[in-house]
């Protein structure tokens, strides 16, 4: 077997550009964050500039990495589920689901179908949560204040039918192995109704205020295409693959999860895959999932909502891969268990991570601007990349 | 006869004095009026918040005056690298540009805020060119990539739409046949429609090419969305106001409403017939006192749409923007002037 | 490394996974298949170290598995015991003997992938690659799937684990300055050994307790 | 009386702006920075405009405004930020002729000096009545029309000329 080697001072030079103005032979070399406003938090984006063009491009992430998958081999499997809460911060629900189910599956339980039922309403929930930020963030970027309040108006009502089911905003950890923790609280279908009915009603103020404005179109169209092909050798997924024409989502292409199968709902495709592309597929996506809640909340059945767990968890020996269809597209755990109350390895996929990885790729040739429409419309979380 | 020195404390140079002093006043108080107005209390309505509401007790009016409060007790931050004259020159030459707009913009029958100059229009598009120089010093000085990026954005974008601006203050021009903004007052306020003098002939009826001109290229070169590069926040953080803090920041703030008050002022003198007012005798001594409100008010509408566009469209890009004023504005700007050229000369 | 080139079909092996089986040692071929399991549901399959570049032209060509979805690595390694005093369940307690789970391993070092394709539902496969313990490493899949890039930089500085071909094999996580690989079960978690975690002593009472004591 | 006090203020005012654009102009080639050296050119042009008006030529200082600092050295200091914005000093700027560079300066100031004075030292303007835009206008579009489109159709051609060798393709 070859003796590997690699040299660590390749490909530092990019990365290490000092912060002082000194531009040689046309290019200059600008960082972008690891502290500024288009990068969503701590993304380190380092471009090295002809005018306002873009020659190359590199990412540097790590600012906020906290070693979940460390941090997994010395928990227990109820603690784990707090841990992931943290990582695609603005779903976290949506996190919890699928390491849930791969416990689950390794144990050979069930959870109850009301449980089923409201895990995939807050799963939705917290979509609608996520893309309603993304779809006021998005103007925001390209320079339109107002629909970023819009967002946030609208996310609140979202937010606070999450909150009143789970106790919890952002971090609810409300799912348990073997189903919830509680039951839904008396009234909130009705609220909920309600609240889908605002979120209905946003997205066609989105349509109207953004995606017809031409300027947002012109800001975006044909910005940062990726290739259906292209992006999918990337690992891209979720609406950003779609976008490109993709129908594929692991809602209704994956292994069963929830109860998807039992709702009436279309999968949204563009065949454009450019920036615009990636906002007008989230539009519809949430128009949709708010459907799909409506539709929820008519059909709960009742029931209990926790079935049979020992006390102490202890999964037995084996291995599973469960992957959902997650805001950001494909998260994915991969639980190796060797019969502890603890996970002996668990490989964590985040959406982020290889959403962003395209993002060099995309980026070459652009000019400025519009690296901030293409970062935007990738729509990446911080903690899902630096897992 | 008197010495000289008696003649420049006594005469003209108290005058002058006391012009510069009004002028200096006005400034921050356009700006104060216009920031308070839009983009604190409009915005968060359009935003569905409310925006201040403690502050002095109603509707927060204090709040901007409290900001300015705290910016010039703010720690003045220079940064290392920079060049350390010329950055603290940079938004006095910004403000030196605002100050010498206002001075010709007229109030009243006798009542100019400073000097009723014969060539007004021209002088205020002349003046208001210098603010450049202000940008370009700021961005460079400070050391900072952003900032430098920021200001050869604002320098590429206001020389490219001087021209549209002033080309859409020309087809005015030739209609009233004066560069005096008085006297496009007075021209205005005299004109007929088809031969009815109630309302006079605010310049907008024929103009409405040019005052849309005007807007536009007014709204680039205030830097405001959807013409916002230079400060872009998404991109540039503050283009080149970035490495400013305290008080010199807040010079840039009051340039910055303070030239947005005056370009309203002039779209309301070119277009709107300035400070006069329909069934009222234009020489008659009280447009002296409601001449100033009047324009006021017409600089409060102009500048309310200036607004709305701000907090409604999203930004372009630099070379999109560079595309519309070459490739839209100034070819429609000329055939404006050749129209307005052709209608005068055959009426 | 056993050259065990015969393929091992699993008497639980659903009709999907074996007829996809049967196509992944078609594409392959069989003598680079070492192993295979189902591990609930999916196809796992090892391949041989000298293959494994082989595998992913494979898996992106014949067999239509256009989607990466990650590269991982593990460390088969027994895990250190947390806490040391008997009794003490602030952390999970793993076996102290080094066993291998779906489709075994050779040695400490392994390397997974998962591929999938975005135009079959339910479709999709893990890959397996055993290293060499000394100096793991095995070939990049850059070339193949351009995604590759950073779960082979991530699993390179967390395990330790080479990648020969790969373009910049540089930090992505942590530090250019960092020195080790976290994600070695020998490597310590120090907040946890300096601090004792209260672990499973405080756990939370679930809905329908007395029925689980019952149970018990 | 009014035209003899503002006389002698102009002449005062004459005076501080000429030293001012004087010592501005010394500084644009002295200075080791050229963005320095540019912000001086500002000043210098500033001045000029400065004497137009006090000439009453206030058409002619608007231009002067307008076109040498609002056009011309925006994009000077544009060209020079693009290509390479030095923060510091630079070494390489004066030139190690500079002693001889007198001698021709020198030559070419006493022989502007000498040409203005012979050509317009007899001529007076009359300070009370400034010149109106409308006597600029009817000398550039009566008088001097050929001249002025001949001027026109040049600037064209040289316009042209840069975007031809300025295209890359």
């Amino acid at each position: 077997m070859p003796k590997f080697e690699v040299d660590p001072a390749v490909h530092r030079g990019l990365a290490d550009a000092r912060l002082n103005v000194e531009i040689d032979n046309g290019d200059m070399i600008l960082n972008l964050g690891p502290q500024h406003p288009a990068t969503h938090g701590t993304l380190r984006l380092v471009v090295r500039l002809d005018g306002e063009r873009v020659v190359a491009s590199d990412v540097v992430i790590g600012y906020m990495h906290r070693g979940y998958e460390k941090l997994t081999e010395y928990r227990t499997y109820p603690q784990i589920t707090t841990l992931i809460n943290r990582i695609d911060w603005l779903s976290s629900f949506a996190n919890e689901v699928p390491f849930v189910h791969a416990a689950e599956q390794l144990m050979g339980i069930e959870a109850p179908p009301r449980a089923e039922y409201i895990r995939t309403a807050l799963t939705e929930l917290s979509r609608i949560a996520t893309f309603l930020l993304f779809l006021g963030e998005m103007g925001l970027q390209v320079g339109a204040i107002t629909p970023a309040f819009y967002g946030f108006r609208d996310r609140e009502y979202v937010l606070n039918a999450i909150e009143s089911a789970t106790g919890g905003r952002f971090h609810p950890n409300f799912n348990r192995i073997g189903g919830l923790k509680d039951d839904l609280p008396w009234g909130w279908i009705a609220e909920t109704r309600e609240s889908m009915r605002k979120v209905l009603k946003s997205c066609d103020e989105f349509e109207d205020l953004v995606v017809s404005n031409p300027i947002f179109q012109k800001r975006t169209r044909g910005i940062g295409i990726i290739p259906a092909e292209l992006g999918a050798s990337y690992g891209v997924s979720g609406s950003n693959l779609r976008a490109s024409g993709v129908d594929w989502d692991l809602r209704r292409d994956g292994k069963p999860y929830l109860v998807y199968n039992d709702l009436d709902w279309k999968v949204w495709t563009h065949s454009d895959g450019d920036s615009f592309a990636r906002y007008w597929v989230r539009l519809q996506e949430t128009r949709e999932s708010a459907r799909m809640v409506l539709q929820l909340l008519d059909v709960m059945p009742s029931g209990p909502v926790m079935t049979k767990v020992p006390k102490i968890i202890k999964v037995p020996e084996g291995e599973v891969w469960v992957n959902t269809e997650n805001p950001l597209g494909e998260m994915g755990y991969y639980v190796i268990s060797k019969g502890a109350t603890g996970p002996f390895r668990v490989k964590i996929r985040t959406a982020s991570l290889s959403n962003v990885s395209i993002a060099p790729w995309l980026l070459r040739g652009v000019y400025l601007p519009d690296i901030i429409t293409v970062l935007a419309s990738l729509y990446f979380i911080l903690g899902d990349i630096d897992k | 006869m008197r010495s000289l020195a008696v003649d420049i404390w006594g005469g003209w140079a108290t005058t002058l004095g006391i012009k510069t002093l009004i002028v200096m006043g006005l400034i921050p108080v356009g700006a104060l009026v216009l920031g308070y107005t839009f983009l604190l209390k409009m915005m968060s309505h359009m935003q569905s918040r409310l925006g201040p509401m403690d502050p002095g007790g109603f509707h927060g009016w204090y709040q901007l005056i409290g900001d300015g409060i705290k910016f010039i007790q703010k720690e003045d931050i220079i940064p290392e690298g920079a060049d350390k004259r010329v950055f603290k020159m940079a938004p006095a030459i910004v403000v030196l540009s605002t100050f010498l707009m206002f001075v010709v913009l007229p109030g009243g029958p006798d009542f100019v805020v400073a000097k009723d100059l014969d060539v007004g229009v021209f002088y205020a598009l002349a003046v208001s060119s210098l603010s450049v120089i202000g940008v370009l010093m700021a961005g460079w000085a400070s050391s900072n990539k952003y900032a430098l990026l920021g200001s050869l954005r604002a320098a590429a974008q206001l020389i490219a739409y001087e021209l549209p601006l002033v080309l859409a203050v020309i087809g005015v021009v030739i209609q009233a046949g004066t560069m005096n903004l008085q006297d496009i007052v007075r021209f205005q306020a005299s004109g007929e429609i088809f031969g009815w003098d109630g309302l006079g002939l605010p310049l907008i009826l024929t103009q409405i090419v040019g005052f849309g001109l005007f807007m536009i290229a007014a709204q680039a070169e205030l830097s405001q969305p959807p013409f916002d590069m230079p400060v872009a926040e998404s991109e540039l953080v503050a283009g080149y106001m970035v490495e400013y803090t305290g008080f010199r920041f807040l010079f840039f703030f009051i340039g910055e409403f303070g030239t947005a008050f005056v370009y309203a002022g002039l779209a309301a003198t070119l277009f709107l017939g300035g400070w006069s007012v329909p069934f009222i005798d234009v020489d008659a001594d009280i447009m002296n006192v409601v001449g100033p409100l009047v324009l006021f008010a017409k600089i409060m509408l102009v500048a309310f749409l200036m607004f709305w566009a701000r907090f409604t469209y999203p930004r372009f890009r630099e070379d999109q923007l560079q595309s519309l004023a070459w490739k839209w504005l100034i070819p429609i700007a000329l055939a404006n002037i050749l129209v307005t050229g052709a209608l005068k000369v055959a009426f | 490394m056993s050259e065990n080139t015969e393929v091992e079909v699993g008497a639980t092996m659903s009709p999907e996974n074996l007829e996809l089986l049967g196509r992944v040692s078609a594409a392959l071929g069989a003598e680079a298949i070492i192993e295979s399991a189902q591990a609930v549901g999916d196809l796992v399959v090892r391949v041989a170290n000298a293959s494994w570049r082989e595998a992913a032209k494979a898996c992106r060509g014949a067999l239509g598995f256009n989607y990466l979805s990650f590269i991982g690595g593990i460390d088969w390694m027994p895990a250190p015991v947390v806490g040391g005093e008997a009794g003490d369940t602030s952390s999970p307690v793993q076996p102290a003997e080094q066993t291998y789970g779906a489709a075994g391993s050779a040695g400490r070092f392994q390397v997974f992938a998962r591929v999938a394709s975005t135009s079959v539902p339910r479709s999709g496969l893990t890959l397996k690659v055993d290293l060499d313990e000394e100096s793991p490493a095995v070939d990049s899949w850059v070339s193949i799937y351009p995604g590759a890039d950073w779960h082979e930089r991530e699993t390179w500085e967390m395990l330790g684990i080479g990648f020969n071909g790969h373009p910049s094999l540089r930090h992505l996580y942590l530090p250019a300055e960092f020195e080790g690989n976290p994600l070695r079960k020998d490597f310590p978690l120090l907040a946890r050994e300096v601090k004792p975690w209260p672990g499973l002593v405080n756990v939370e009472p679930m809905p329908g307790e007395d029925v689980e004591e019952e149970a018990e | 009386m009014l035209g003899a006090q503002l006389l002698v203020a102009e002449n005062a005012f004459f005076y501080v702006i000429a030293a001012v654009m004087a010592y501005g102009a010394i500084r644009v080639v002295t200075t080791n920075n050229i963005v320095h050296a540019a912000l001086y050119l500002v000043v210098v042009l500033a001045g000029g405009a400065a004497q137009y008006l006090l000439l009453g030529q206030e058409f002619v200082a608007w231009v002067q405004v307008i076109v040498y600092i609002g056009a011309v050295i925006v994009l000077f200091l544009f060209g020079i930020m693009l290509t390479r914005a030095p923060m510091k000093a630079e070494e390489k700027l004066t030139n190690d002729l500079r002693g001889a560079a007198l001698i021709p300066t020198g030559l070419l100031a006493a022989i502007l000096a000498t040409l203005c004075l012979d050509a317009f030292s007899d001529k007076t303007v009359d300070l009370v009545s400034p010149i109106r835009t409308k006597a600029v206008t009817s000398a550039i579009f009566r008088g001097y029309l050929v001249p002025f489109e001949v001027v026109g159709v040049l600037l064209l051609g040289a316009l042209i000329g840069a975007v031809v060798l300025a295209r890359r393709d």
